[in-house]
């Protein structure tokens, strides 16, 4: 495949992930455009390490990007979760305790 | 290519069918071989049901994931020494991979049904399957430790007298120990099994039969689709073919499983006889890879291998009781990981005995 | 049988669309000569026959989460045993370096479990792994079989 | 391999950190009853052992060292910075032992481990130059973070953790996606080699902007400078204030580290980082100052001035020189000390009323006039006006920057340099509230004085008096920063 | 002849303010003897000084040879690596600049600790804040290290901002925070211009110790100096012997400029398209002007005034303004002469608006304390004009402006507090023919309205007379401001008599009347302790317009030192 298609997918998704997040209300959809964040970086990671033959630097970040998100995404579900269970909702707009 | 896939998505029904037929009744046309055909004509015709509460897409969806998900695995089994799906090096990791994607189908088929039971069976089914993922993942990691591979092919090319067809200078000891001077490179047989080459193995195999019935839903871990309890678990709402669909890819998983479990411990399609000095028992009952005789020997060894666990499945789903759900995860997080990681350490230490 | 210019995974590929198509055919199938006579009865959410109040998207026993962010803390673990368990035992990297890539591997990679062991010894210390026995009561019910057989059945 | 073996006495701080971590954790897993004691020594014995073997391997780095493969560079400046992490952690842990909610703090070695990770990843963050380190090592302190924000039950604290991990998480895609369109650009991780200078001086300027604008935008976030402050506020008003403490002082100075040596290989003629850093810095103090006039609770006050006083960190940067990066260490250092000193004494009146309103202060100078003049000390460093370090580390910071408009002459350098200093008149207005609430309001009730004990008073003193010694002695730490070798 | 004598006036206020510090709350009467105590020491020994300061020494007052009383020593330095390093000094010192001003910081220092007497509540903290004060004040006056300068001058900020804000008036807050943000912000374009000067500027006495031509300062002769300068100025000094100096004398001197600096006279920096040398002297003269306070900046000043209590209202007017003034003179025109005569006019139009302003302005206001406090503005605008002027006579003049507006102000502003103490009321119109209830009062009044508004017998006669005259010769002898400006700043005198003379007529002439009743029996005439405190004034007032030899003398050799580099520059 070539460099460009993945990369503008990578782009694409990017692109998306960050509309999600700007756009979306609920803190899971925002988690999951993050997510696609990531994953556009991934794939970026992953198609350059084609030309780093020797040493692969790019699958190997790839691999720890994955799993940092993973961690990422567990204190982001329990933060949720507690969120959840002070605000009864999990909408970024009407969790608003904090001004100024 | 095309016709390959035909062939493969063929085999793929008829072994499922296949199996399907051991628990349907049997007289269904010669043998019950038509049991399949029928229940399939009878599924088709049913009328498709989509709850009116339900997320409609995600309904509809979820079915079709499943079923590809555990399809999928089906892509790199090497079925004999030189047939095979995909002989991608990253094979087993792959595997697990794609199979896991599963849960998502069920998370989805239980969410999107919008019912309580469904709902409530689909989290306990995900519970458990996550659970015994760790468990499964790193009895195969043990395998693999000592194999030094991803490649299913190679992995069980190593089990057996072929072995220097993947690499001339390797060698195969009793026990893979070096140190005992016993060399089983041309012996062969059941004695360079995974399961036996390294003792131990029989734990791992133990661990890994346990927690692949989890992951299959099956009995005495299926209560995700306690019928007693939650009716039929996630699936509750589904009727017609997108049923069909979940019911396949259930049998399908077993049988995937279980040829995983014989592709990793049980020497694949390697012949259980050993060559015995001048009784070339191993020689006699594989062919050389790449001929017919090889084809259809290791075919024969490896799914009787796979039909007899599946068997021994079948066998406990009537034996034992069902687990509650607290024992459930605690036989999953509080022995069977504990024990994995203990296996994971003793096979790196294995290993080094092997060079 | 494997067309030269087509990668393993594009075999891979193959398998899923053939996967998709079956699925999709045999949906297309079923339409055309399955019934399609909806009524409201076949649509409700099936409760055993009791009229479902809301929806089922509610809230779910808090364990169920604590076991998903166990389970990926343990799958993210494998990512690195995966990789790792490759590459320690490596015939050639062993004996060239004199068994010092395979001890420093192991032991690195032993560190690595052993912390993550802990995390599991500290789950299961603070009582996140017991999951919440069911409350037994006291059935009305006259078995004909005595209450301790069940008892040492359940536990 | 030896290579790495040998590597590995140097990490000892860090290897250091992991073991008390998992001592603690033993520990926690062994004792049932009344942890609180071992728990707090066994932290505090580790941060101590971990600076001692800091200052020992001080003596012995010459130049700077690549280690574990390229992945870490240490060198004097990390050293030194580690050095001051481990103080400032023990610090943070004195004001642990000295809030109101010590139980919660010590019940169980959750927030400790935490703390440990978080210590952690600063350590590894001053040292890194691999962007897979960086990016390893930022995350760990921004999940560490994440949690401690919200690890106590209250509404406030989830809703500030929940923010804080969806901006950090944001930010933290986007540097990565810029990362990898920076590898991708010059096909190494290392940012410090020359093929990632060979590699960025061949693309365009367009993508290359992108990719750069969104990799440090990473870097800024830990700093917590303007655009990407929004989150610092809402989480130092809702986490506890010794959590805070260390929030607002360890992982911006270890941003800071990353932030030095990333630009140090981006040559101002083929992209011009010093307009955007110094429209950041501008930007941040100006951002910072302005919103924090308003305020009407301390931390969230102290809070936007963290976000000024990152401004005034990114001058360092910006005057990207030898005396640029001693002066940008200096006033790392006094600001670290200015900022404990500054939540240590709030924490003394915080424990008193249970909230961090400036009502608090209420008339509290003449009931406490030893703890009012301390914060007043504090305050008036925060402001940087003379006679406290805090003037100093101004005066040192923006003179470096005047020197390298001197020998620059980039325009942007003198609007930093101006609006930075006339940022310090905006700041006066609220760190005078403070002592302005302590000393000419008079509190109507007497009701619950805070007397202040003695340990509070002592450990105050310790805290701020470097403060004031430093404005009079300046040269001794300036001395011992000039010495090191910040390898960039 | 004392040795360190400065140092002992500076830090003997500290001592007594740790003094206080330690006493026992118990002892609060003993705190206002320990300050008046502390400030008479300094009295005493700044006498002392005065008199065994030499004023025959002639010299530029950029050179250290001409400076008495010195005392230098190195506070710190820090290495720079291969840019050199850069050294801060303990460096105090007098010449006739600063002498006359240390002579009055001391005397009103001391008048104004009498007059704290009458403070009733937190006197510790009052008289401990107040000898904070005293210290950085006349710190201010002979630190001649910039950097400890501007300690002296930030430092001043923060007791001050606390005596107003704790024992001020009912708007006390208001005016301390708006107080500190004037001057404060006038502080920082002094940082700003103090970061450019010691990045330009090195010691070259210190230089050459580093490069080794010398051994030690005593060794060094002007030869040995100017060789240096010479060496540093052709670029054949090593950069890293080069030590950045924050050397106030050294920064008056154009060779003392690295060659490559930005603020050096023959180096063409640029600041926003404008001559470095024109932004970093407007930078220092608007800082000053903030703290003298010259039109635009003075609006902090009748806030503060009206708010601080009577000894910090003397303190205010009586020394800090003058800092201001001493600021311009020391360093704005010290160091950038060349652009003090680009902008004299300017400086000149700015000093002339001021003289009228403050004057109209007094004219209009109702409260006693706001009138005297807009005169002041009035009264430093011919401090500006003076310097404007670029004349002996005008800078003279502006020197004697700023001391005798120190006593005299001083002076009203205790009459004020005397008035104030007796009604806590200010109000003009709130009064009338105080003179037949208070005749003593009255009489010292008058004396300080006429001191005030230029009679001749009196010290400010004689100080305005000398501005007018420099300011006239001005534009024959150096061309600074044009021959106008000193005839409409006459205007400001008749304008000062109107305000003033209005106000006896209305306040103290015709029948007794006030508006509260009971004051009648509060209003009572002066007692000893005010007496104590304003003959003195008086007397010194009278002395100074009659014998004005007497600090003429000690300051005119500096003076024309001072014009001199002024011209020099010029030319």
């Amino acid at each position: 495949m070539p460099l460009n298609t993945i990369l503008l997918l990578g782009a694409a998704l990017f692109c998306i992930g960050l509309a999600v997040v700007v756009t979306r209300k609920n803190a899971i959809a925002v988690l999951i455009g993050i997510e696609l964040m990531l994953n556009a970086a991934n794939l970026n990671l992953v198609a350059f390490s084609r030309f780093d033959a020797v040493e692969l630097q790019g699958q190997i970040f790839a691999l720890f990007v994955i799993t940092v998100a993973a961690a990422e995404a567990a204190v982001a579900l329990a933060i949720v979760i507690k969120v959840y269970q002070h605000f009864q909702t999990a909408n970024l707009d009407k969790i608003n305790e904090l001004k100024g | 290519m095309l016709i390959y896939t035909i062939f493969a998505v063929y085999a793929e029904r008829k072994i499922s069918a296949f199996i399907q037929d051991r628990y349907g009744p049997m007289e269904t046309g010669p043998y019950g071989l038509l049991q399949t055909v029928a229940d399939l004509l009878k599924l088709l015709q049913k009328e498709d049901i989509v709850p009116l509460a339900a997320d409609k897409r995600i309904f509809k969806v979820a079915p079709l994931i499943i079923f590809t998900s555990v399809f999928a695995g089906f892509a790199v089994l090497p079925l004999t020494s030189d047939f095979g799906g995909s002989q991608i090096e990253t094979g087993i990791f792959y595997l697990l991979a794609i199979v896991s994607l599963d849960v998502i189908g069920i998370l989805m088929a239980g969410w999107g049904s919008n019912s309580k039971y469904a709902l409530l069976g689909a989290m306990r089914s995900v519970a458990q399957i996550i659970s015994y993922e760790i468990p499964l993942g790193l009895s195969v990691v043990c395998v693999i430790m000592v194999s030094q591979s991803l490649n299913l092919q190679e992995i069980v090319y190593q089990q057996g007298i072929f072995i220097n067809a993947i690499d001339p200078n390797a060698q195969n000891f009793l026990f893979g120990i070096k140190a005992l001077g016993i060399e089983t490179t041309h012996i062969g047989g059941f004695l360079t099994w995974n399961i036996f080459r390294i003792p131990f193995f029989f734990f791992a195999y133990l661990i890994f039969f346990i927690a692949s019935l989890a992951e299959a839903n099956r009995a005495p871990f299926d209560i995700p689709i306690a019928e007693s309890e939650l009716v039929a678990g996630f699936h509750v709402e589904y009727s017609g073919f997108r049923w069909a669909m979940i019911m396949l890819s259930e049998y399908g998983m077993m049988l995937l499983i279980s040829f995983l479990g014989a592709i990793l411990f049980w020497g694949g399609w390697n012949t259980p006889l050993p060559n015995i000095g001048a009784v070339a028992l191993a020689d006699w009952t594989s062919g050389e890879p790449g001929t017919i005789a090889g084809h259809l020997w290791g075919a024969f060894w490896l799914v009787s291998k796979a039909l007899l666990t599946v068997g021994l499945q079948i066998w406990i789903r009537w034996t034992y009781p069902r687990l509650r759900l607290d024992q459930l995860m605690n036989l999953s997080w509080k022995y069977l990981t504990p024990g994995a990681i203990i296996l994971v350490l003793v096979s790196a230490l294995w290993r080094l005995l092997m060079i | 049988m494997i067309e030269p210019n087509l990668t393993e995974f594009g075999t891979v590929l193959i398998f899923i669309l053939g996967a998709i198509t079956f699925v999709s055919v045999g949906l297309i199938a079923a339409s055309i000569i399955r019934p399609k006579k909806p009524n409201y009865e076949k649509l409700t959410t099936y409760e055993s026959g009791e009229e479902t109040i809301g929806t089922a998207w509610g809230q779910f026993n808090i364990k169920f989460y604590i076991v998903a962010i166990i389970f990926l803390l343990f799958e993210v673990e494998i990512i690195y045993l995966f990789p790792w368990a490759v590459i320690f035992g490596d015939k050639e990297l062993i004996q060239g370096t004199d068994y010092t890539w395979a001890w420093f591997a192991i032991t690195e990679m032993f560190i690595f479990i052993f912390i993550l062991a802990l995390g599991l010894a500290y789950a299961w210390r603070k009582g996140y792994l017991d999951w919440v026995k069911p409350v037994n009561r006291a059935s009305d019910f006259k078995s004909p079989i005595p209450a301790e057989a069940y008892q040492k059945y359940r536990d | 391999m030896q290579g790495i073996s040998a590597d590995i006495a140097w990490l000892a701080p860090e290897i250091t950190l992991v073991i008390t971590a998992v001592l603690l954790l033993i520990y926690d897993l062994i004792f049932k009853e009344n942890k609180s004691v071992g728990l707090a020594a066994i932290a505090f014995v580790g941060l101590a052992f971990s600076l001692a073997l800091l200052i020992a391997g001080w003596g012995n780095i010459e130049g700077d060292r690549i280690l574990m493969g390229g992945m870490v560079r240490l060198d004097g400046a990390a050293i030194y910075l580690k050095a001051l992490f481990s103080i400032g952690g023990m610090i943070g842990l004195v004001m642990m032992l000295r809030s109101k909610q010590k139980e919660k703090f010590f019940k169980s070695s959750e927030t400790l481990l935490l703390f440990f990770g978080l210590v952690l990843g600063t350590f590894l963050m001053t040292t890194s130059i691999n962007f897979l380190m960086v990016y390893v090592a930022i995350e760990l302190v921004s999940i560490c973070s994440y949690v401690l924000t919200g690890l106590f039950k209250s509404k406030k604290n989830s809703e500030a953790a929940m923010k804080y991990l969806l901006f950090g998480a944001v930010a933290s895609a986007v540097m990565i996606y810029g990362m990898s369109w920076l590898y991708g650009f010059t096909g190494t991780l290392d940012f410090t080699s020359t093929a990632f200078a060979e590699g960025i001086s061949q693309v365009s300027i367009i993508p290359l902007s992108l990719a750069l604008i969104m990799t440090i935008g990473g870097f800024v976030f830990k700093l917590g400078a303007f655009p990407f402050h929004i989150w610092s506020p809402d989480v130092y008003e809702a986490s506890p204030t010794p959590i805070v403490a260390i929030f607002s002082s360890l992982p911006k100075l270890a941003a800071l580290a990353i932030l030095f040596r990333f630009v140090a290989n981006l040559d101002v003629a083929i992209i011009d980082w010093q307009l955007w850093l110094g429209i950041i810095a501008i930007l941040s103090m100006t951002v910072g100052n302005f919103s924090a006039l308003w305020q009407k609770d301390v931390k969230r006050m102290l809070a936007y001035s963290s976000i000024a006083h990152a401004g005034f960190l990114l001058v360092g940067v910006l005057a990207f020189s030898e005396s640029g990066s001693t002066s940008a260490l200096f006033y790392g250092s006094i600001y670290l000390l200015m900022n404990f000193g500054a939540f240590f004494l709030v924490q003394l009146f915080e424990n008193n009323e249970g909230k961090t309103s400036f009502d608090v202060f209420k008339g509290m100078g003449s009931k406490v006039p030893y703890l009012g003049v301390l914060l007043l000390i504090v305050m008036i460093s925060l402001t940087g006006l003379p006679p406290m370090a805090g003037f100093n580390a101004k005066l040192y910071i923006f003179s470096s920057l005047w020197e390298s408009w001197q020998t620059e002459g980039s325009s942007i350098l003198i609007w930093v340099l101006i609006f930075g200093l006339l940022n310090t008149v905006v700041s006066l207005f609220f760190y005078l509230k403070i002592p302005y609430y302590m000393f000419f309001k008079t509190r109507e009730e007497a009701e619950n004085p805070v007397t202040g004990s003695l340990t509070d008073k002592i450990l105050g003193t310790i805290l701020v008096a470097p403060l004031l010694l430093l404005f009079f002695k300046s040269d001794w730490l300036l001395n011992v920063l000039n010495s090191i070798n910040f390898a960039l | 002849m004392i040795e360190n004598l400065l140092t002992y006036i500076i830090f003997t206020p500290l001592l007594g303010a740790l003094v206080v510090l330690f006493l026992p709350q118990s002892k609060t009467s003993s705190f206002k003897w320990v300050a008046l105590g502390a400030l008479g020491v300094t009295l005493v020994l700044s006498v002392v000084a005065v008199t065994s300061f030499d004023a025959s020494v002639e010299g530029l007052t950029n050179s250290e040879d001409q400076l008495q009383l010195v005392d230098k020593a190195e506070w710190f330095s820090v290495e720079l690596g291969s840019l050199g390093k850069f050294s801060v000094d303990y460096f105090v010192g007098v010449d006739g600049l600063n002498l006359s001003l240390l002579l009055l910081a001391a005397i009103v220092l001391f008048i104004g600790a009498i007059s704290s007497f009458g403070i009733k509540q937190k006197q510790k903290g009052y008289f401990g804040l107040y000898l904070l004060l005293s210290t950085s004040v006349l710190g201010c006056f002979v630190a001649l290290d910039f950097f400890l300068f501007y300690l002296f001058f930030e430092f001043m900020l923060l007791p001050m901002y606390f005596l107003i804000g704790i024992w001020g008036g009912p708007k006390r807050e208001y005016a301390a925070i708006k107080f500190f943000l004037y001057t404060l912000v006038g502080s920082i374009l002094i940082l700003i211009v103090m970061i450019g000067l010691y990045n330009s500027v090195y010691d070259p006495v210190k230089t050459g110790i580093e490069a080794g031509v010398i051994e030690n300062v005593s060794e060094a002769s002007p030869d040995m100096i100017s060789s240096i300068q010479y060496a540093v100025q052709a670029g054949q000094m090593e950069s890293e012997n080069i030590v950045k100096s924050f050397n106030m004398i050294s920064m008056a001197d154009d060779a003392n400029y690295l060659p490559d600096s930005f603020l050096g006279k023959n180096s063409y920096g640029e600041i926003f398209g404008q001559s470095a040398r024109w932004m970093a002297f407007l930078a220092l003269l608007i800082g000053f002007a903030i703290k003298l306070p010259a039109f635009p900046f003075h609006t902090w000043l009748p806030d503060a005034h009206v708010e601080a209590p009577t000894a910090v209202s003397v303190v205010l007017a009586g020394i800090l303004l003058k800092i201001g003034g001493y600021g311009i003179i020391r360093t704005a025109f010290s160091f950038f002469p060349d652009s003090a005569f680009h902008y004299s006019w300017l400086i000149g139009f700015f000093g002339l608006f001021s003289i009228l302003y403050g004057a109209m302005n007094a004219l209009a206001q109702k409260d006693l304390k706001r009138l005297i406090a807009y005169s002041s503005v009035s009264h430093m605008g011919f401090v500006l004009l003076g310097l404007a002027a670029m004349t002996v006579e005008g800078v003279t003049g502006a020197i004697y402006q700023m001391f005798s507006h120190g006593l005299i102000s001083s002076m009203l502003f205790l009459l004020v507090g005397v008035l104030y103490d007796r009604t806590h009321d200010r109000g003009i119109e709130n009064y009338g023919g105080l003179a037949s209830k208070m005749p003593k009062f009255t009489i010292l009044i008058t004396i300080a309205f006429f001191a005030s508004l230029g009679l001749p017998g009196f010290s400010g006669f004689i100080a305005e007379l000398m501005v007018f005259i420099g300011a006239f010769k001005s534009s024959t002898v150096i061309g600074a401001i044009p021959y106008w400006m000193p005839v409409v700043a006459t205007l400001g005198l008749v304008l000062g008599a109107g305000y003033y003379l209005w106000t006896l007529q209305r306040m103290f002439f015709g029948k007794f009347w006030v508006k509260d009743k009971a004051w009648r029996e509060t209003l009572v005439d002066l007692n000893a302790r005010e007496y104590v405190m304003l003959v003195p004034l008086v007397i010194l007032i009278i002395w100074f317009g009659i014998y004005p030899a007497t600090l003429l003398d000690l300051i005119n050799n500096s003076v024309e030192g001072f014009t001199q580099l002024l011209i020099l520059s010029v030319e």
